[in-house]
């Protein structure tokens, strides 16, 4: 009878701190991709709404308590922290993601700047607040980001990735560090 | 260049890859010339053109884009498909 | 000489330490290396780079044609810096340029008294006979030659970075127009980037003497920027060029970071910014241009508007005794400052005629400079006046032939600028870039009070343009005055007169393309080589033309431009593409193994992007061939464990994931049953395949792809085309779960008793059979499958137990006598059953070609299908995939051998086909293969001459069916 | 005029006074034997060789701009005949040799510099394929030798051999393969053809086709009517809108490539590298600039300019490959315009228009196939029967899958080649 330990994606890779940066790995719990199949959009809202979340628009995060629903692409979403309701998978394709992302937080002053060195969205606060969250590059990487406060962003990439992922959020965070303990100014 | 995506907004091309001529597929049959039109032939417009980019980087979504090939600019961008959840 | 009390940009008191050529100097916070050596009395700084005559610093800014030094050595070692952008630090290290052995005395000196004999185009009239000469002699002798600085041969330092900017409004040029253009901007509430190159914002105002708003000009800058940079909509990026404008509003910007900076640990040598605006502001000034006279390149030569920098923003005087020439009011003020600053001018020579002089200096009107004197420096002008000709005693000679406002960022994007007669200069055509507008000196408006003027204006209009409220703002009182300039391109006399300072082109060499009609601007410039050289013409291209509209008795308009071409300042490759030195240039992706496998020793080799062990040495094995033959025999008599996590996994569910399953492979998959898995072929909608694996139907309307390591990419995305274009009316969803599950094949004779210890219970599967199982408290996928001919299942759980059942597998399979294989025994195990990989299916090959036309279904539509009927395609002269072993003397047959029949010359008119894979089998003893043969089914028994000419081998084969080892695989049903 | 070392002394003696132009502009005759469509590179071999070869010198240039103003003015220089598969295999072999004597075949210094063009490997796969590929090329008769690591880093000490992302395991050497003075080609083409009597004329740009009974008569352009009895469109970059004018939709999606030129520098690399996994090449021009390019940009497009993502990506295989470049310093950059077809080899063919021959699809290798190409194609005008090398470029081959040659692999869509 075996029984199989557990590893995480980032395991020996984080914590990774820089000046006021901090970069860490979080724990979401069960992650499901949500994809509606025709016609049955407004089903699957109506169950993630009886579950206190609901359908995201593109870039939403709809979020209850620990358990939250992302937009994830497509007519893709991703439910996170809370197994699915039972019946969801009538409505829509269901596929366990638990273990495919390594999920990091990156929180401090100039996180933002951080990010505008691996990802070209736009992250002006106008433009993508608190709440948004995207799907695009991250260096030379497929990432999903996430902004969960003024300074602080989840960013999700693919687990075989994750020393690459971590090593490049680091190098950013070095050289943020070092520019913003200079005159000319971060960013 | 930018493409604006109609889910994800304004986003660098380097999150898409393009395809070509957003043509329609021969619905089954076999061999003729209008395969060969599909697969092979083209206006190849130096102006405006319908054409399938794939936002592999972003939301997965494949776009018909609006654009002149000439002076680049981007006149539109819908999806490709319905998409299932529609 | 430095000018006590003058020099608004240098701090006297902090003295800078800093060598030249090996000589110790002094220079002051502020200095760039230019306006240092200058304050030391050096002039000569270059040599020139076709005749390497002696050359000084020409100019101010980042357009500077003469004054290239390298600064550092080895991995810091960055040749061709503008001295006149370098900004002065303790123990900088400068040396020159393209001499030797030194700069005072240059051997290829001797190459000015050559001139007439390679002037433009030389090189295409001979070095032709004996032709192997050109390699050997002549080539090398040019290159030699010709370059300007040297790299240092060793890895550049990887101090670079990159990033992305996002902006409202981005304003090109910190100077009265750009500061005025963000102001106004800012004030209405846009989020502004304001690029300046400089070190500080300012522009001109850092340079001239006249006041702004009643004070300095430059304190009224300063004043400004404080009062922005202070905004949060607002960021002043310094020492910031922008490199080109792109399509989209994106323009590519290169920051060099302040010496100060770039030493700190951690911190960026420079930054490769992409910047995206909605709209933009070009506010990039304009440049001096020189005038053709003969000897017009000696050092003491310079610009009028650089004499005047030097002297109030270094406080520096370029000479003793100056002579000023030009063709507008510019000469005058230059006169006033140098006089201002107590420099001797020996005389103003003003071309024009009827114009009045103000001030206390010989003036000669209608007059113009006709040659210098000098050895390593200017000594003398030639003037010729109404008077006839005299000759002034003078080492400095300021130069104004006018301006050409900097509009190339308005032409990267194809368009051509236009001649404005009244400012003989070329402006940027209305709308040239969308959403960027040009303003100030840029767009002609000259004076200091049009700039602020027409930058107010242009920064109110993209607030409107934005749509955001226009504030009440208005430009503060300043200088103005008409700019009267009469057009003078060339002194007409002997000698040489240079137009292109860099190249050495001279106004002989225009007027020769032009007579050898390269009339054509581009023919004159790629005959000539003008406006090539680093400076891009900045400083000739508009006087060049002019002089072959001339020649070619044509008007400039007619003549027309050359192309603006990004970057506007020369870049280092190590900013564009920051990171990407060693693992940087592409991600790593690792399996849940990884790591064991890095402990037993194996080799990873890359599989894409991914890495994968090789072959997992065992103590004694001293060569990979050993570790491979016991990993086969391993799986062939016991068991073996692989990893094979990287390939792609693809999750398909709906009512029509059937039917859309059948559309995107050759087969029906709509007829699998549940619990059941299939191989699946998938073609190109071009006929040709695409990728080929399994397939499992894991429920009714549930399936799982697999894509071969290497195509993963390539049919997620072809799936998502299928499922979203080509048959949106199906109701399939395709998602990829390939990092989700780690994957382990367990094969061999013992696979079952290895799953017995490590799964709760062995559901009893049939071959090609799919079960759900437990690993204790995880639910796990065990299929039974094999890649290997053996009995094999394929266990699969979710990844973060990869590492655990990995090592629990192995474990087990050692204690079986059997253990980990890697990528070279995989490799062999399906060689020997003939089973196919990207080697076979490479792109150009048809299911047709590998035998498989049988999993073509004819009774359904699906990618590929009528492509694949075309007649070409199916053709029994195409070739076949075969197999091959070794029936002669010589045993070995090497992959990328081409294959003929026996007797037939190995030529390509014989070329019968091609080896793709090859190995030893240890099971069978010797060497097999995998090729393409022309009608090779029909072949089987045949013999063929397999020839690989690079590694001279030759052997006799016999062609096989594919497939060695238990070809009715009665094995792997077992 | 006849150049040489000698007459340069004498000219230089004499004040450079003697220079006469290296071709005429003519202005347009009313009729032509042959009238060529395009003054770029092809073009003008083409006109060249018919005058040369087949005697036939009753021929007009049109070129819209200016001669040698297309993609041959815009390249990176490279000439190599290192293919694999039949059609291409013997047509550049064909060329290659052409281009070995091309100075005194035209009495002008292009510069044809053999200093070998080297393509890394990063597997054994690659390896394998490489293998393949020297192998067809040996078949051919041409040089080719597989490297090892070893081999590859005596050659080239520079590279990144210790800390690469993609190791190197060898490479392809072809040692004949090399640069050439791109301009000067087109020059000296023109130059030869001018002196045999062929009507080079710029500035004249086709607006339309003549047909009449399924036989090409002339064409109209804006220096008006010209008749001809054949008519030759060699103009990549524009062939889809040319072919349009005689009713006919070509197989070519057109794609801008780009570019790239540092700053000049001191001898530091003195062969051609390629660096498959970054699909990135570099040579060292006479005048010292590294010259160097990558991929396409992958969109369709006419504007002969490029955007920051592939040129970023040239940036990051150079420093990936070479890191020793990092403080070399990008000079220019630029774009051409690239005729796409649907395996990634050319066309050259008759057309459904009796005596209206197309000369297109190039893809980005029409540099080094400048002489090859005028050669095969003004045999195709001159006897009506396709060229023995070049017999396999057929305008059919994507309907019938025939003899399609797509070396990389790739399938039928346009950029991937």
């Amino acid at each position: 009878m075996a029984d199989l330990v557990e590893k995480s994606p980032c395991a020996g890779l984080v914590p990774v701190a820089a000046g006021a940066l901090r970069l860490s790995e979080i724990a979401l719990g069960p992650i499901t991709s949500v994809a509606p199949y025709k016609g049955q959009a407004a089903a699957v809202a109506a169950m993630l709404g009886a579950q206190g979340l609901g359908w995201p628009a593109p870039g939403q995060v709809i979020a209850q308590g620990a358990a939250r629903v992302q937009w994830f692409g497509l007519d893709l979403a991703l439910l996170i922290g809370v197994a699915p309701g039972a019946g969801l998978a009538d409505h829509a394709a269901l596929a366990d993601q638990s273990d495919g992302w390594a999920v990091l937080r990156l929180e401090g002053a100039g996180a933002g700047d951080v990010l505008a060195r691996l990802t070209p969205l736009d992250l002006r606060e106008s433009i993508f607040g608190v709440g948004q969250t995207a799907r695009s590059d991250l260096g030379h990487m497929a990432a999903a980001i996430t902004r969960v406060e003024a300074e602080a962003y989840e960013i999700m990439g693919f687990r075989s990735m994750a020393g690459t992922l971590v090593h490049e959020m680091a190098a950013a965070m070095t050289r943020v560090a070092a520019r913003r303990t200079s005159p000319a100014k971060g960013r | 260049m930018r493409l604006p995506c109609p889910l994800c907004g304004a986003r660098d091309i380097r999150e898409f890859s393009h395809m070509g001529a957003a043509l329609a597929r021969p619905d089954g049959g076999d061999w003729g010339p209008d395969w060969n039109d599909y697969l092979h032939n083209r206006d190849n417009p130096a102006g405006q053109t319908e054409e399938l980019w794939y936002h592999g980087q972003g939301c997965g979504g494949w776009l018909v884009v609006t654009r002149d090939t000439v002076r680049h600019e981007v006149r539109g961008a819908r999806l490709a498909g319905e998409g299932a959840g529609a | 000489m430095r000018i006590d009390g003058k020099g608004r940009g240098i701090d006297h008191s902090r003295v800078l330490r800093f060598s030249f050529d090996g000589q110790g100097y002094e220079g002051v916070a502020g200095d760039t290396l230019a306006s240092a050596l200058l304050a030391n009395g050096v002039r000569m700084v270059a040599r020139s780079f076709k005749y390497h005559r002696p050359r000084g610093i020409m100019t101010a800014g980042s357009e500077e044609p003469n004054a290239l030094v390298t600064l550092g050595r080895g991995a810091a070692q960055a040749p061709n810096q503008r001295a006149t952008v370098v900004e002065m630090h303790e123990g900088l290290e400068a040396r020159s340029q393209n001499r030797w052995p030194s700069l005072g005395f240059d051997v290829l000196a001797v190459n000015d008294l050559m001139a007439p004999f390679i002037g433009a185009g030389f090189y295409y009239k001979t070095f032709m006979w004996p032709r192997a000469f050109w390699e050997r002699v002549y080539e090398p002798a040019i290159r030699r030659a010709a370059g300007l600085g040297a790299l240092s041969g060793v890895a550049a330092e990887d101090g670079h970075e990159r990033a992305y900017a996002h902006c409202d409004l981005l304003v090109i040029g910190a100077g009265p127009a750009g500061l005025m253009a963000a102001w106004a901007a800012a004030e209405a509430g846009a989020d502004v980037i304001l690029a300046e190159e400089d070190l500080a914002p300012g522009g001109r105002l850092l340079a001239e003497a006249e006041e702004v708003d009643g004070i300095e000009g430059a304190d009224w800058a300063a004043g400004l920027a404080r009062d922005l940079a202070a905004r949060p909509n607002v960021r002043i990026m310094t020492r910031t060029s922008v490199t080109g404008a792109y399509d989209g509003g994106t323009y590519g910007a290169f920051e060099r970071s302040a010496p100060g900076m770039a030493a700190r640990h951690g911190a960026p040598k420079g930054c490769f910014w992409r910047i995206v605006a909605r709209r933009a502001v070009l506010a990039s000034g304009a440049l001096e241009r020189p005038v053709a006279f003969a000897a017009n390149d000696r050092p003491g030569v310079m610009m009028a508007g650089a004499v005047r920098a030097y002297l109030n923003r270094w406080g520096v005087a370029p000479g003793q005794s100056a002579v000023v020439f030009g063709n507008n009011d510019g000469a005058h003020r230059t006169v006033a400052d140098l006089q201002g600053a107590g420099v001797h001018v020996a005389a103003l020579v003003d071309a024009r005629t009827g114009v009045e002089c103000a001030l206390d200096v010989p003036f000669y009107a209608g007059a113009q400079v006709t040659g210098t004197s000098g050895r390593r420096g200017l000594e003398a002008v030639m003037v010729a006046t109404a008077k006839g000709e005299v000759r002034l005693a003078a080492d400095c000679l300021a130069v104004s032939g006018g301006w050409n406002p900097t509009v190339h960022l308005a032409c990267h994007m194809g368009a051509r600028p236009v001649w404005d007669e009244s400012l003989a200069a070329f402006l940027a055509p209305e709308g040239a870039v969308p959403g960027m507008e040009v303003a100030g000196a840029a767009a002609g408006r000259f004076s200091t009070r049009a700039c602020l003027a027409s930058g107010l204006e242009a920064g109110l209009r993209a607030a409107r343009d934005l749509g955001l409220p226009v504030p009440n703002i208005t430009a503060p009182p300043a200088q103005d005055g008409r700019y009267d300039i009469l057009p003078l391109w060339q002194v007409p006399g002997r000698g040489r007169a240079w137009l292109d300072f860099q190249n050495d082109v001279t106004v002989k060499d225009v007027v020769q393309a032009a007579k050898e009609n390269f009339r054509s601007v581009e023919h004159m410039k790629r005959y000539t080589t003008q406006g090539m050289a680093p400076d891009q013409g900045k400083n000739s291209n508009v006087a060049a033309l002019a002089v072959l509209a001339a020649a070619s008795g044509r008007t400039i308009p007619e003549t027309g431009t050359t192309t603006f071409r990004p970057p506007y300042v020369p870049v280092p490759v190590a900013a564009m593409g920051a990171g990407a030195r060693g693992k940087g240039f592409a991600p790593e992706r690792l399996t849940t193994s990884h790591g064991a496998s890095v402990v037993r020793g194996a080799p990873m080799i890359e599989a894409g992007l991914w890495y994968r062990p090789s072959y997992f040495p065992r103590a004694g094995e001293t060569h990979w061939r050993q570790s491979c033959d016991r990993e086969v025999a391993m799986v062939r008599q016991s068991v073996g464990v692989c990893d094979v996590s990287t390939l792609g996994k693809i999750d398909v569910q709906g009512p029509d994931a059937a039917r859309f399953l059948d559309f995107v492979y050759t087969n029906a998959m709509s007829k699998l049953a549940e619990g059941r898995v299939r191989y699946g072929l998938m073609l190109r909608e071009d006929g040709h395949v695409m990728d080929d694996g399994t397939c499992a139907r894991l429920g009714a309307a549930h399936y799982l792809v697999t894509t071969t390591t290497a195509a993963a990419g390539q049919v997620m995305r072809h799936l998502d085309f299928a499922a979203q274009v080509l048959r949106s009316d199906l109701d399939a969803r395709a998602i990829s779960v390939t990092e989700q599950w780690a994957q382990f094949a367990v094969a061999g004779p013992n696979a079952r008793d290895v799953l017995a210890g490590v799964l709760d219970e062995v559901p009893d599967l049939p071959f090609m059979g799919f079960g759900e199982v437990r690993i204790g408290a995880v639910a796990a996928r065990l299929f039974r499958i094999s890649f290997s001919g053996e009995l094999g299942y394929e266990i699969a759980v979710p990844a973060r137990f990869g590492a655990a059942l990995s090592d629990l597998l192995v474990a087990r399979a050692e204690a079986m006598g059997g253990g980990a294989y890697g990528m070279e025994a995989l490799n062999v195990l399906r060689i020997e059953k003939g089973f196919i990989t990207h080697a076979e299916i490479h792109g150009r090959v048809t299911a047709f070609d590998i035998g498989m036309q049988g999993v073509m279904s004819t009774k359904k539509d699906f990618v590929g299908r009528a492509a694949a009927s075309r007649p070409g395609l199916m053709e029994e002269g195409r070739e076949q995939l075969v197999g091959l072993k070794p029936v002669g003397e010589i045993k070995e047959i090497l992959a990328g051998a081409h294959l003929f029949d026996e007797g037939a010359e190995a030529v390509s008119a014989n070329d019968r086909g091609y080896v793709t894979s090859a190995c030893y089998s240890p099971t069978l003893g010797h060497v097999i293969a995998l090729g393409f043969l022309a009608r090779g089914r029909a072949r089987i028994g045949e013999r063929v001459r397999a020839v690989d000419h690079l590694r001279g081998s030759v052997t006799i084969c016999e062609v096989c069916a594919p497939g060695w080892v238990d070809p009715e695989g009665g094995r792997m049903r077992g | 005029m006849r150049f040489s070392a000698l007459r340069i002394l004498k000219e230089g003696l004499t004040g450079n006074r003697g220079w006469q132009a290296h071709w005429a502009d003519a202005t347009p005759k009313d009729r032509y034997e042959v009238v060529i469509i395009g003054g770029g590179g092809h073009g003008l071999a083409t006109a060249y060789y018919l005058a040369a070869r087949h005697g036939i010198t009753n021929v007009a240039v049109l070129e819209k701009g200016y001669l040698g103003g297309g993609n041959v003015g815009r390249n990176t220089t490279i000439v190599r005949a290192n293919y694999g598969l039949p059609g291409n295999s013997e047509f550049y072999s064909h060329s290659l040799r052409l281009w070995e004597g091309l100075e005194q075949e035209l009495n002008y210094n292009v510069m044809m510099s053999q200093r070998g063009v080297l393509n890394l490997c990063h597997s054994d796969g690659q390896r394998d394929a490489f293998a393949r590929r020297g192998n067809a090329m040996r078949n051919q008769g041409d040089d080719a030798e597989l490297l090892d690591r070893e081999g590859v880093r005596r050659m080239v000490p520079f590279l990144d051999f210790e800390s690469a992302r993609f190791p190197i395991h060898g490479g392809l050497l072809q040692r004949r393969a090399g640069t050439a003075r791109h301009d000067a080609v087109a020059w000296g083409f023109a130059r030869g053809a001018s002196a045999r009597g062929v009507d080079l004329i710029q500035n004249c740009e086709v607006t339309g086709i003549d047909i009449a009974d399924g036989r090409v008569t002339g064409v109209q352009t804006t220096r008006g009517a010209i008749r001809a009895g054949k008519v030759a469109m060699i103009v990549a970059g524009r062939s889809s809108q040319v072919a349009a004018m005689a009713g006919m939709r070509l197989p070519i999606e057109s794609h801008v490539l780009q570019a790239f030129v540092t700053e000049g520098l001191k001898p530091c690399l003195d062969h051609v590298v390629t660096f498959g996994m970054g699909h990135f090449y570099i040579s060292q021009s006479d005048k010292g600039g590294l010259v160097f390019g990558g991929d396409l940009d992958f969109y369709a497009s006419y504007a002969a300019r490029g955007n920051l993502p592939m040129a970023e990506h040239v940036m990051e295989a150079g420093l990936a490959l070479m890191p020793m470049i990092g403080n070399a310093q990008l000079l220019r950059s630029w774009g051409g315009i690239m005729d796409m077809s649907p395996d990634g080899s050319p066309i050259i063919d008759r057309t459904h228009v009796e005596g209206l021959i197309v000369n297109c699809g190039w893809c980005y290798g029409g540099f080094k196939a400048v002489p090859g190409s005028g050669d095969v194609t003004a045999h195709l005008i001159a006897t009506g029967t396709p060229h023995p090398v070049a017999a396999r470029f057929r305008l059919d081959r994507f309907a019938t899958g025939r003899g399609l040659m797509d070396e990389e692999g790739t399938g039928s869509q346009h950029n991937l080649h």
